[in-house]
């Protein structure tokens, strides 16, 4: 269930490239959060931005010895703006934990699985790897973006999962594999790496491949999506992608974890 | 002091004038966690068909300033579903439920109202001839006065409920409109539906909604919509009202009573708030109390104007 | 990369698309010391009378979210005054001046566009049959295509400046205005003029302005402003078209162009920043750079819409 | 003529009952101003408020060292409330100076003016005293306020006119005479007070029992007038009172300070 309440935010910190971490006090949502749940964040009382913006929980951790909900954002417009410029103690209101999460809770001790993520698509799964590294699940991370800053929180992922199971690839080259996320993942295939489930968010051109590739390779996948949402919980029917049953499915309520499966990528 | 909220509207009495829009509450159900059901006035459910639908293509929402764009195509489980999955659990919860209804055509509508029939739980039905977003039905009644009174005529005779006609801002004439479905047999009305709007994603120049335009809700329409309920008002004193567009704030409620709503309908902002219209209910009281109005049906219509007077010339 | 920023507008040939509104720019004269009046497109003047007016009484404007209403009512010097003492200065400041003009009356309008004569430093005549903010004239003719063909027609024989008719936005079909319009002799379109509103100023349960109603402008109203200018140039692929309502930013402007708009005028953003139009002329020109447009007019009416596709059934 | 400029903030004094003086570096707005001019100020960047509002230059003076200027403002809706929070260093847009001063350059030295504030109505008074002061004309400032929080700046008023020359009423008599503010006024003339000008600002309620006054006792009079204003600055034609010549006048630009003889009380 998810809670509609007033956090406070605990501390900003700016990294390159227009991205940042916000640290919000967990109220009652951080006890609740399972990893690929989201929140919708009202960026102040102002009309602009005027609806919630929708952000993967990050992580649940503590921020100077408080409760704490991360979220890592990216700056694209005028909410996650906004966003970047609160001071510490402005409480603003949060609605979550929402939507479905990974699903990880069918995972065996001896299954592997893979991590993927494009870009700011790390955000739902810092969380994931603390809570795989925790049951002690073996997970493998791709992680690619446009050059070394904006590949974020290297630092906890490589903690969680231990630094030889971290790969990235950029652009540019300026870390690890120049090229793109999947790449890195069709390589480790081809090297026989075997996955129960591959993970990952990112853009949808990534997501397209990567359908693509898990499809060939006859591999699970679950998907966290993102789409333009105006309430969060299912009642404007505003966020729906089609799905390969016919019908429009809601992203925030039927996903944002979704099998890549269930998408009509054709009509997307 | 203990204010009287409760509003007669029509045949029916409501608890209090804090109602709910349709499409922007779902099946209501979805915000029990966030206030509770049978504190409100009544909600209206999100537009209900013969036939489950799958609405339109997205992109179907986007934001603008104050407001915001939406071409949901009236998405919905279909009225079957609704009586026998949604119903029942409202009724347990203790909500005042109005059935919003469309088609694409008479026979759509009136199929919709016979399945209805003699249902006890649903207290009125809201007939939508205003959506902007389909391409048939919709705005077509809407915007012309002589297809909507023959669409709320066979309406009328197909249901005993309570009638509310639901029009579209569209128009040239809003009392025309609001004539045509009172004449024809509505027992009251709700306004406003969305204004068509259209918003632009320039690095890609094509129209952020897929259906190419949407209609818009929000705080930047309450202008509008204030005097469109004042204009009613003003020339069908008797009417039942549900007034609707941009309201945020107790003040926004209150204001829209004076301009001669006798009920109002949270729309857009329970997005931006799930649990704003069950605080409405609680701040409603306070106003009125602070204001020394005993009932706030004394509130309705109370509008005081001058006589209209323009320019003069030198 | 030069950037041609030249707009062809019927027989009119502006600097660049970035031109001003009516009533919300003065006499132009005012903005002289915030902006270069040449470097615009052209500038549309507060609406010009046959006799001074004094206007509406007070209170004439508000705020509301994202805009304001207004019932100025159309205070002006006066058509000679305007001739004698504000037109020659504008022209020495190099000003490509619309002369925007009303009446209560088909004999008023005339009297006016007759009174501008052959004056060469008048570009073009701007009817304004759309304010809402009078008893007489004004919406009556701009809300009934009939009224408006016939006041056009007068107006087309009385004048052999180019016609610029500018349209309201309170209709249900701004296309059949648009049509009725250009059918009786206008070479050009201007759309939208303000959407009628009401605020109450709820201590005294009055309303907020004197008129009652007034024109609600700014952010609130481009949704609609947008939908209207892209109605009208799908429906008259030819007719030139000056797209104006809550423009902003360099952005806002592209998107009217996009829409269909040859050219914009800037509204109530004047009173947010008077040096606004000025700087858009030159973000203008980088905007196009930046994204590869040699010519400002191969923006005009470049949005890409797909088929409407609505709902379907499951 | 006005200038249209970015003006920094340089500090926010908080007082009692939501009042507080701003601090805006002074442009090139502050060498221009004179006392009745006044400026239209841009609250932020968003849309609520969406139109700059207006505030009476309050003072001309410096603040740390840096030339600034001064307005003393009242929180009564979101303006005047956004205002209130800006951060030390954030750039406003403010348009001015505006409008027509209070006429001053034909006083003598031997004659004597009279100050006359109601609320928030000291602000365009202080730099009007400070003016005077320097020119050596014999001030008497008679000011009326709710409570004795509610009237602002004496320090100043008594540094510039002289402690003797500056009478104070509130409506609780917490400060100075219990009663109405123009009660001073009254006195003063009955004590055989003359004025070559009475210089006012407060509430319409104020405006016209001193017009009254005024008109009785024959003295010349300048109110500082207040409306709403969209513009500022002539073109919106929104701020217009009613004038005596069947016009109506613009308050920005014919005023704010007007001879109140000019006004259409009746039709205000
Ligand atoms: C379930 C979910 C989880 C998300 N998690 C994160 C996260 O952890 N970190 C993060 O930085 N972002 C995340 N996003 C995306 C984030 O919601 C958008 O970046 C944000 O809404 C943009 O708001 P804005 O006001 O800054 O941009 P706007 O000014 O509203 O728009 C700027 C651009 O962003 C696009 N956009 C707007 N809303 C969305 C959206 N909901 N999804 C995708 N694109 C959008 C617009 O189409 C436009 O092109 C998530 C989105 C969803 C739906
Ligand atoms: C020439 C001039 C000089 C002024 N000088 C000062 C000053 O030095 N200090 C100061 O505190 N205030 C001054 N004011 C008043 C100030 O402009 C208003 O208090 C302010 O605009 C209110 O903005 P808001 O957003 O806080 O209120 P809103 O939320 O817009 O409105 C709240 C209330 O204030 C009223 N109001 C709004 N605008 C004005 C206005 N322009 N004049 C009077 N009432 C208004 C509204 O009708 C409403 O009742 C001056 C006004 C003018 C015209
Ligand atoms: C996403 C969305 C969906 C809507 N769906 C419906 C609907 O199904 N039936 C209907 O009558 N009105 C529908 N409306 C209109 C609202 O009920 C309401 O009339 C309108 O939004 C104005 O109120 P507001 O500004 O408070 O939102 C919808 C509005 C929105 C924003
Ligand atoms: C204060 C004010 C006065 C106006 N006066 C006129 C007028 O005299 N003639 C006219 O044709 N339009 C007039 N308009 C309408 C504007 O020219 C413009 O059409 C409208 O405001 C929409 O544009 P905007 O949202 O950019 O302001 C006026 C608008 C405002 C806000
Ligand atoms: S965002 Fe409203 S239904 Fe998904
Ligand atoms: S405020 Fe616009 S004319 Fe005075």
């Amino acid at each position: 269930m998810a809670v509609n309440e007033s956090l406070r935010v605990l501390k900003t910190i700016h990294y390159d490239e227009g991205h940042y971490s916000l640290f919000l006090s967990a109220g009652a949502i951080g006890a609740r959060t399972k990893p690929g749940h989201f929140a919708m964040i009202q960026a102040g009382e102002g009309l602009r931005p005027y609806l919630r913006r929708a952000f993967s929980i990050a992580d649940v951790t503590t921020m100077a010895g408080v409760p704490a909900l991360e979220f890592v954002i990216k700056i694209v417009g005028v909410g996650t703006a906004a966003l970047a410029r609160f001071a510490e103690g402005t409480p603003l209101p949060v609605l979550g934990p929402l939507g479905v999460p990974f699903p990880i809770d069918d995972l065996l001790h001896s299954d592997r699985v893979a991590l993927v993520a494009g870009g700011i698509g790390l955000a739902p799964l810092v969380l994931l790897a603390r809570t795989l590294a925790a049951r002690g699940i073996a997970a493998d991370l791709f992680y690619g973006g446009r050059n070394e800053n904006d590949v974020l929180k290297r630092g906890d992922f490589e903690r969680f999962l231990g630094p030889h199971r971290c790969r990235y690839a950029t652009d540019d080259g300026s870390l690890g594999r120049k090229g793109r996320v999947t790449e890195l993942l069709t390589h480790a295939l081809a090297r026989g790496g075997r996955y129960r489930r591959v993970y990952a968010c990112g853009p949808v051109a990534m997501f397209r491949a990567l359908a693509t590739l898990l499809a060939d390779a006859n591999l699970e996948g679950s998907f966290a999506m993102e789409s333009e949402m105006a309430c969060g919980f299912g009642v404007c029917l505003g966020c729906v992608v089609p799905m390969t049953d016919g019908r429009f499915a809601t992203i925030c309520k039927e996903g944002p974890c979704v099998p890549p499966t269930a998408i009509d990528w054709a009509r997307l | 002091m203990t204010v009287d909220l409760s509003t007669a509207f029509g045949r029916l009495r409501l608890k209090n004038p804090i109602a709910t829009a349709s499409g922007t509450f779902g099946y209501g159900l979805e915000f029990a966690d966030y206030l509770d059901l049978a504190s409100l006035g009544a909600i209206s459910v999100k537009g209900l068909s013969r036939r489950p639908c799958h609405g339109n293509p997205p992109p179907r929402i986007c934001e603008t300033d104050a407001g915001m764009l939406n071409a949901i195509g009236l998405q919905n489980v279909g009225i079957d579903a609704f009586l026998a999955e949604k119903l029942p659990e409202l009724a347990r919860l203790g909500a005042t439920v109005i059935a919003n209804v469309w088609g694409d055509t008479e026979e759509d509508y009136v199929a919709v109202v016979e399945r209805i029939g003699h249902e006890r739980r649903v207290a009125a039905v809201e007939v939508n001839v205003s959506c902007p977003n389909v391409v048939r039905g919709g705005m077509v009644f809407g915007n012309n006065p002589e297809a909507l009174a023959a669409l709320v005529k066979r309406i009328r005779s197909a249901t005993r409920h309570p009638l509310v006609v639901k029009l579209s801002p569209n128009v040239t004439d809003i009392v025309a409109s609001a004539r045509a479905a009172v004449d024809a047999g509505a027992d009251a009305l709700s306004l406003i539906n969305t204004l068509v709007g259209l918003a632009i994603d320039l690095e890609r120049r094509e129209p952020k909604i897929g259906f190419t335009t949407g209609g818009l809700s929000g705080p930047a329409i309450r202008p509008i919509a204030l005097r469109m309920v004042w204009e009613v008002r003003t020339a069908l004193p008797k009417i039942p009202i549900f007034g609707m567009g941009g309201i945020e704030t107790v003040e926004h409620v209150v204001e829209f009573l004076v301009a001669g709503a006798n009920a109002v309908q949270i729309g857009t902002a329970n997005f931006r708030d799930p649990s704003l219209a069950g605080r409405l209910v609680g701040e409603l009281a306070a106003w009125c109390e602070s204001h020394d109005v005993a009932r706030v049906s004394d509130l309705v219509g109370t509008l005081r104007t001058r006589p209209r007077k323009d320019h003069s010339f030198a």
